[in-house]
């Protein structure tokens, strides 16, 4: 019972993600992709997170961890990239 | 007792690393290099001598027996390539002394100099085929580095070019082995030959794999159709680089082909080795009609690099005794006379000014030394008696006449012919002929460039005359690649 | 062990070593004099042979050069390599000394020209007496290369270079043609030597390599011997200096291929495709070089054809002397003369040309032309070297009382003689040969008139003259005389050539008919009697006097042969259209585009291997241990499928990259579902720093790329990457499906801990069993991050390469 | 346009220390879970990158003032040098060995040379990253 | 599911491919970084999918998954990195000196005399 739970949280994750590729792809804009892009990435925590479950390991806790922050970078490279234009400045006046 | 085999790989590595720590120190880097080089070549010929003597020698890395670990061996074949490699690089560092110009050499230039060799030594030595794989891209990104070393505007443009072929050749390697580790289970080169030769019912996938390491390999080795990128690459960076990768690169390719199909492809050679002749036969006649075709001596050149590779692959796929010794006695020659050839031709286009024939004349007035040179190089190349290039050519055209590829010998009388034409044009219209430029208006002087040249010469005339000597060497090669289980045993019983 | 005889062989080469320093510290002595004592001493030395040849001995020794390959230094010396060492040495002598009054020393670069004399004169000499047929290769070889180097001497004129290049690349394609005969020969008979072979020539007569080995021999010698039509080479050569056209390009080197068809006789000759192809080339150079000899105007032009025309006849006496072997011993055996002939010829031919091209270089120097139009008169300013050339010139034509005259009657003899041979078709073709023979005698007297009668008979044009002509000095008139003395000699006492050299040099040639203790019986005398070969003579006299007269009348028959038919325009279009189609071709391939060279590579990749893949059958489809899917696992496969076709088709750049670290964390996943904890890590962080790299490489980047806003779709690209994904997939397919062997995985649970010490089994292969891996992939992660350094630190300019 | 980056600075400089602890954690931890070298290195050079995000070059070149080049050839040399350390007692090269070693606050504790090696990976991989980052980005 | 993943790998593949016969840099460069992609799941899928634990013996499975491939694809994935790194510089320094991002302006001149 539980098991098949988990299967169908994990299939309605990857469909969100799904929908969130459709926006990715389609736009219409690019912040309107980085939040997706963000999006997915949460998604994609919860599914590490649920595939841990099903897989019955501790093997991925690390990736679960490491994704939240490394989602984190990305949308912060990508919002700089976006309002400045440059990601890493040389100097701040 | 000293293992020779890693010392050959940690010289020219630590002596890379040393270096990035001291850009700046350019006297201290050029004593480093040249001291490293005569260390390298020192233990190489110990290498060597050691194979001769004590057989097949080897180096368990981590101690791990293979087929766990990786395992680095040193059979003749490989001994005598790393010794050519040793020999060539001396005269090349030699000629970058007094002509890279001091900017590359604060940025690098001789760690990743270094790291090249370090790269084709590795592909010489190791036994392992994902560790082959890492060995291609070590020397592959230095290349890389080094095509692009200076970023003019051409060296840019090439090396782009360049990049991108061998991203893509890089990746095919990576799901070659991958396709060779899912039928055949392991990585090791040894091992692979012995489950390969243990193999009772035909297997055609490996024949398919096979074919896509040939492709795979023939893209570093040059081979046709896979060529395109070598003539504009080889020609954008300094001479001193061009020979560099004229005298290495394309042989690692030809090694690992030569490795491969003489341990591990033996399932069927009626069809990849005719596969390997045709396409050796036709890498030859394209290479020499790109060369008759130009009239820019550096291109010249570089087309007779790919001819070449045809010669030796010639050898290698014909299996037998004598095809393998001419391909071995071929591509040392080779590894010697193209080195010489880029730095010859470097010095050519320097004094001359230009690189295009039709505007060069009479440079051997001036410079006389640099034209003699000049043509017992190309003698040598062509295969003239008594220079090195003979014994190679003799040995392979017995190898191909057993076998009855009569068509392909005659073509690479052809393409020998060919060979000749195209270079003695140079010598003929370049340093011959009326002068173009007086003394005065010459460009820059061959000071510090003619020794490491007659180096070079020196060393092949004495490769052709002394032909006898090596004989035992090659023969010692010869059978390991004729007799497979001894290199597999050497590997995995002992 | 190396002897004296190859010290004698290697012995010009080392002085060849020596000149330069010589040319340098002695610059006021001629360099040619201390070249000289090298063929005089040599030329003694070989005398010595003499005695021990004539009595039917061969001396050889051995010396090891790559035993292992089969390849020895044998130095041979019998009858026919010791006239030929002979030749080389005693014609090098005069040709030295000759050469000492004509090339100044203030002018020209004597030491070059020297090296390249000796190094030719030493390769000459290893020719003749090497027993081996590669060393007579190397030696072959090294006379092209003098011989090119001797060509090119005034490197500065057009003409020389083009000449030296035809010569060149000629007398190589016959080399190569000939060394491949050699291979073919050692493999039917396991050895490079050649008297090894004539001894068990009978084993591999029958083989079938043995007409195409032939074939190929035959090319070399051919070619260098100028055979029609490979004389093209010759005339050019005469850019040369001319004491080297006397002695390269008539007296010896053009005369290697005739030694190499004489010496290989024993081994070929007994077939009829031999007979054929020796004497018919033969016979039709001959006859192809006396006939363009008359039209040429250049008196080296003429002395050119004329070598070419007689070589062709040494050659065709060499052939038809074949015949001989068809009968049993020498009683009563006709054909052995034309043998003797042969080598008569060959001497006598030495003699009279050499004077001849000396003559001509004498006239060149004092009169500063060679053209016969502009010519005239001399004979009374210079009256020695008249002498020289009339008496040259008559031997040359087959006039008595001169040596020439005797072996054109030896000729005709032998000719003669073919139509009456009955084996090989010779009944019926036969008869060709004294009837060409005849004709191109009348050309060779014709054009021997013009040598002595349009250069010194006459009115002499003081005004078409560079200078004032006169006597030359007695220096350079010395090796003529000679020369010509021997014309002389020869031709009176003919057999102190027949016992002493000729004889000997037979016994090499025929072996085969020579029982033991047997020797050849030569005797040359003047008159035969009222036989054909007289009134063949007297009618070449008759008709060549007349048509000499009239020569102005019929010359015009030779502008009836198009020039774009000749051989020479065949071989200048050989070279220019070939130059300009491989152009084309390389051109048409060679794009610089790297589009186009993956098209090629891709194409090639995909195609090829899927023709091999289902061509060999290997395709295999084995679903019975395949891993199973879940829901979710499909679902991320259509993500990850999606996001990437998604990107071909995005026209952002920032879509594109958001797409490409959409799929990248798709990738990471399926890392993690397939329970690769290090591989899902990895991907994850390496995706956002190359993320955060990308955007910081789009800084530098156009910010509207315009090509990549107008990507459209491209059906052609999509074909091949489509066939490239498809055969990664079949492959992949079938490779997984046909597991040969277990994978050596099983080792690594076990080992990782117990002897590594480490629980996670992919860091303790990173680190520990494929450390050596490692240490090499950041070497490379190295190699990358300085690579970016330099290529934005260091910024050269085009200029400074060099 | 200046922006106010106050929130991403602030955040920065509390997740940085978390990024590093976990990356240093994931080093140390690798041989027996999943992490090492590789991965604790890019962990490090992400959490710089972070700094980087939120700073900019200079500020951060103030607080780390290492030439990452430099830091690269350590890792290289430590890497190699350790291999060699098999050579020096006689065995192959990169041969490793490993031990418990008792440490006051720790406890026991594995000591491996495979740790060193792997040391020099780390050095290696945060040296290239942020050279290639601060290559990039430092490019004008 | 050996097979699907083969297919995934041949889209990657395809996708790759179709990214460097374009004439954009940047799609260029993005399309190694699919082709590494690619490649990297097709080493994992060769080995075989699935047929035990992830490699980590503390977890106390009888079954491991191959731990060699993984090691091997993290070479692949690193080395990949570094290689994708240089190609982004190499094609963003190729803009600024030839300025042109379209690789047919990089043809240069090939002379035939």
């Amino acid at each position: 019972m539980f098991a098949i739970i988990l299967n169908i949280s994990a299939v309605l994750i990857v469909l969100s993600s799904l929908i969130g590729l459709y926006r990715v792809v389609k736009g219409p804009s690019n912040p309107d992709r980085v939040i997706t892009l963000d999006m997915i990435g949460v998604n994609l925590i919860s599914l590490v997170a649920v595939i841990t479950l099903i897989l019955n390991t501790t093997a991925f806790l690390e990736v679960i961890l490491l994704l939240s922050i490394l989602s984190f970078i990305g949308t912060v490279s990508f919002s700089k990239f976006i309002t400045k234009g440059v990601v890493i400045e040389r100097k701040r006046d | 007792m000293t293992n020779y085999v890693i010392w050959t790989l940690l010289i020219p590595l630590l002596a890379g690393i040393i270096m990035l720590f001291i850009p700046q120190r350019v006297i201290l880097q050029r004593t480093i290099s040249i001291i490293a080089s005569i260390i390298l070549l020192i233990n190489t010929v110990l290498l060597v001598f050691q194979i001769q003597t004590e057989g097949i020698q080897k180096m368990e890395l981590g101690g791990w027996a293979p087929p766990f670990g990786i395992i680095l061996v040193g059979d003749m074949l490989s001994g005598l390539l790393v010794l050519t490699t040793a020999l060539v690089i001396i005269p090349i560092l030699i000629y970058s002394f007094s002509s890279i110009g001091v900017e590359r050499e604060k940025k690098y230039y001789y760690s990743i100099f270094f790291f090249l060799v370090t790269g084709v030594l590795g592909a010489f030595l190791t036994g392992d085929l994902f560790n082959m794989f890492v060995f291609f891209e070590v020397f592959l990104l230095s290349s890389y580095v080094l095509i692009v070393h200076g970023s003019t505007q051409k060296q840019l443009r090439e090396s782009f070019k360049y990049v991108l072929i061998n991203i893509l050749s890089s990746a095919l390697f990576v799901i070659g082995v991958a396709y060779l580790y899912a039928v055949i289970g392991t990585l090791n080169m040894a091992h692979l030959g012995e489950r390969i030769a243990s193999l009772t019912e035909p297997a055609p996938i490996l024949t398919v794999i096979a074919l896509m390491f040939l492709i795979i390999f023939g893209l570093k080795g040059a081979i046709f159709p896979l060529y395109f990128w070598l003539p504009a690459s080889y020609t954008a960076p300094p001479t001193a680089i061009g020979a560099l990768f004229g005298a290495l690169l394309t042989k690692v390719g030809i090694y690992a082909i030569f490795r491969t199909y003489s341990i591990i492809f033996v399932h069927d050679p009626a069809y990849t080795h005719t596969v390997l002749g045709v396409l050796a036969a036709l890498t030859m006649i394209f290479g020499v009609i790109g060369a008759v075709a130009h009239k820019d001596v550096t291109k010249i050149l570089v087309y007779n690099v790919i001819v070449a590779v045809g010669f030796v692959l010639f050898g290698v796929s014909t299996m037998t005794e004598a095809g393998y010794q001419g391909a071995i006695y071929y591509v040392i020659h080779d590894m010697i006379i193209k080195a010489a050839l880029f730095l010859l031709i470097g010095a050519l286009v320097t004094v001359g000014g230009t690189k295009y024939l039709k505007q060069m004349g009479g440079i051997i007035k001036y410079h006389p030394a640099l034209g003699w040179l000049f043509l017992v190089a190309v003698f040598a190349l062509v295969g003239i008696p008594p220079l090195s290039g003979f014994i190679g050519k003799v040995l392979l055209i017995q190898g191909g006449t057993t076998v009855g590829d009569y068509w392909i010998v005659f073509l690479m009388m052809v393409a020998s012919l060919l060979v000749l034409y195209s270079m003695i044009r140079i010598f003929l219209q370049g340093f011959y002929g009326k002068s173009v430029l007086s003394s005065k208006e010459e460009h820059g002087t061959t000071k510090g460039l003619l020794f490491p040249i007659s180096l070079l010469i020196a060393l092949s005339v004495l490769l052709g005359i002394g032909a006898e000597f090596l004989y035992p060497f090659v023969q010692t090669a010869t059978e390991v690649l004729l007799q497979p289980e001894l290199y597999i045993n050497a590997v995995l019983k002992e | 062990m190396f002897t004296t005889l190859h010290l004698a062989i290697i012995a010009p080469f080392f002085i060849a070593i020596v000149v330069p320093i010589l040319y340098k510290y002695f610059p006021r002595t001629h360099t040619g004099w201390f070249v000289l004592f090298v063929p005089i001493l040599l030329f003694l030395y070989f005398l010595r042979f003499i005695p021990e040849t004539s009595n039917g001995n061969t001396y050889h020794a051995v010396f090891d050069w790559i035993p292992s390959l089969g390849i020895q230094f044998t130095a041979y010396v019998d009858g026919l390599g010791l006239l030929f060492a002979l030749l080389i040495t005693g014609i090098g002598s005069l040709v030295v000394l000759y050469s000492i009054y004509y090339l100044s020393k203030e002018q020209e670069a004597l030491n070059r020209f020297y090296v390249f004399l000796l190094m030719f004169m030493g390769a000459m000499l290893g020719v003749v007496l090497s027993d081996n047929l590669l060393v007579l290769y190397v030696f072959w070889e090294v006379t092209s290369i003098s011989s090119f180097l001797l060509i090119s001497y005034w490197y500065e004129r057009d003409k020389s270079r083009y000449g030296a290049m035809k010569s060149l690349l000629i007398t190589v394609v016959g080399g190569f043609a000939m060394l491949v005969g050699f291979i073919l020969l050692y493999q039917m008979t396991g050895t490079f030597s050649i008297q090894t072979m004539i001894q068990s020539v009978d084993d591999f007569t029958e083989h079938a390599l043995f007409l195409p080995t032939m074939l190929c021999i035959l090319l070399g010698a051919f070619t260098k011997s100028a055979q029609f039509p490979f004389h093209i080479w010759l005339p050019d050569a005469m850019e040369a200096p001319t004491p080297v056209s006397a002695y390269l390009h008539s007296a010896t080197m053009v005369k290697a291929g005739i030694y190499l068809v004489a010496r290989l006789s024993p081994i070929f000759a007994i077939s009829g495709e031999w007979l054929w192809l020796v004497a018919g080339f033969g016979i039709t150079t001959l006859f192809w070089g006396s006939f363009n000899a008359v039209r040429q105007t250049d008196l080296k032009g003429i002395l050119a054809f004329s070598t070419v025309s007689q070589l062709g006849m040494i050659l065709s006496m060499l052939g038809v002397g074949a015949l001989a072997l068809h009968f049993d011993g020498i009683d009563n055996n006709v054909y052995i003369g034309a043998t003797a002939a042969a080598l008569f010829h060959l001497m006598n031919h030495a003699t009279f040309k050499g004077s001849l091209f000396m003559m001509v270089g004498i006239v060149d120097h004092e009169t500063g032309t060679r053209d016969i139009r502009r010519l005239g008169g001399l004979m009374t300013i210079m009256p020695i070297t008249f002498t020289i050339a009339v008496i040259g010139s008559f031997s040359m034509a087959g006039l008595p009382p001169f040596n020439g005259f005797l072996s054109k009657e030896m000729f005709f003899t032998a000719m003669v003689d073919v139509a009456s041979f009955q084996q090989f078709n010779m009944d019926t073709f036969g008869v060709l040969f004294p009837v060409v023979a005849w004709v191109a005698s009348v050309f060779t007297f014709i054009y021997s008139m013009m040598l002595v009668f349009k250069t010194f008979g006459g009115k002499l044009q003081l005004g078409q003259l560079e200078k004032k002509p006169h006597e030359a000095p007695f220096g350079m008139l010395l090796s003529p005389i000679i020369l010509i003395s021997l014309v002389i000699v020869f031709g009176f006492f003919p057999n102190i050539l027949a016992y002493t050299v000729i004889e000997p040099a037979m016994a090499s040639i025929l072996p085969s008919l020579l029982r033991n203790g047997e020797h050849f019986l030569v005797d040359i005398y003047f008159w035969h009697g009222w036989t054909v070969e007289l009134f063949m003579t007297m009618g070449v006299v008759l008709i060549g006097t007349v048509l000499y007269l009239t020569l102005r009348k019929w010359k015009s028959i030779y502008s009836l042969f198009p020039k774009h038919l000749s051989f020479n325009h065949l071989y200048d279009t050989t070279i220019t259209r070939g130059e300009s189609l491989s152009a084309k071709v390389t051109g048409m391939y060679m794009t610089g585009s790297v589009k186009h060279y993956l098209i090629y590579i891709l194409t090639f990749f995909s195609i090829f291997l899927l023709y091999v893949l289902f061509s060999t059958d290997a395709f295999a489809l084995n679903t019975d241990h395949l891993a199973p899917i879940s829901m979710y696992e499909w679902l991320l496969a259509i993500v990850l499928a999606l996001s990437a076709i998604a990107i071909m088709f995005a026209k952002n750049r920032l879509a594109t990259l958001i797409i490409l670290g959409v799929s990248g964390y798709s990738v990471a996943l399926f890392f993690v579902t397939l329970r690769a904890p290090d591989l899902a890590l990895t991907q994850l962080v390496i995706e956002t720093v190359s993320v955060v790299m990308f955007l910081l490489g789009f800084y530098h980047l156009p910010e509207i790329a315009e090509n990549f806003k107008k990507a459209r779709f491209q059906v052609k690209n999509f074909i091949i990457s489509f066939l490239v994904g498809f055969t990664v997939t079949v492959i992949g397919i079938s490779a997984s499906s046909t597991r040969l062997f277990e994978s050596i995985a099983d080792f690594f649970p076990k080992a990782s801990y117990d002897e590594a010490g480490g629980n996670n089994m992919v860091n303790v292969i990173l680190v520990d069993f494929r450390g050596f891996d490692t240490l090499f992939e950041i070497l490379v992660l190295t190699i990358a991050s300085i690579g970016i350094f330099v290529v934005i630190k260091l910024r050269l300019n085009e200029k400074e390469e060099r | 346009m200046k922006l106010n980056d106050i929130v991403i600075q602030t955040t920065t400089k509390f997740v940085l220390f978390i990024i590093l602890a976990f990356s240093i954690f994931i080093f140390f931890n690798g041989h027996h879970h999943p992490g090492g070298g590789f991965i604790g290195g890019l962990m490090t050079s992400a959490a710089i990158t972070l700094l980087l995000l939120a700073f900019d070059f200079e500020t951060v070149k103030r607080i780390l003032p290492i030439d990452f080049k430099i830091l690269t050839a350590s890792g290289m040399l430590i890497a190699t040098l350790t291999g060699m350390g098999g050579l020096v007692f006689g065995g192959p090269f990169l041969s490793h060995t490993f031990g418990y070693v008792h440490l006051p606050f720790f406890g026991e504790v594995e000591l491996a040379t495979a740790l060193l090696f792997d040391l020099g990976v780390y050095f290696v991989v945060v040296g290239s990253a942020l050279t290639i980052i601060e290559m990039i980005g430092g490019d004008q | 599911m050996e097979i699907l993943m083969s297919v995934i790998a041949g889209i990657l593949f395809m996708v790759g491919t179709y990214l460097i016969l374009s004439k954009n840099m940047i799609r260029i460069v993005l399309g190694t970084n699919f082709i590494s992609h690619g490649a990297h799941i097709l080493i994992l899928t060769m080995a075989g999918l699935k047929t035990g634990a992830p490699p980590l013996l503390g977890l106390e499975a009888t079954n491991y998954t191959d731990p060699l491939p993984q090691a091997l694809i993290l070479t692949a994935i690193v080395i990949s990195f570094g290689v994708t790194a240089f190609f982004l510089v190499l094609g963003y320094r190729t803009y600024k000196v030839t300025g042109t991002d379209n690789t047919d302006g990089l043809r240069g001149p090939d002379s035939y005399d």
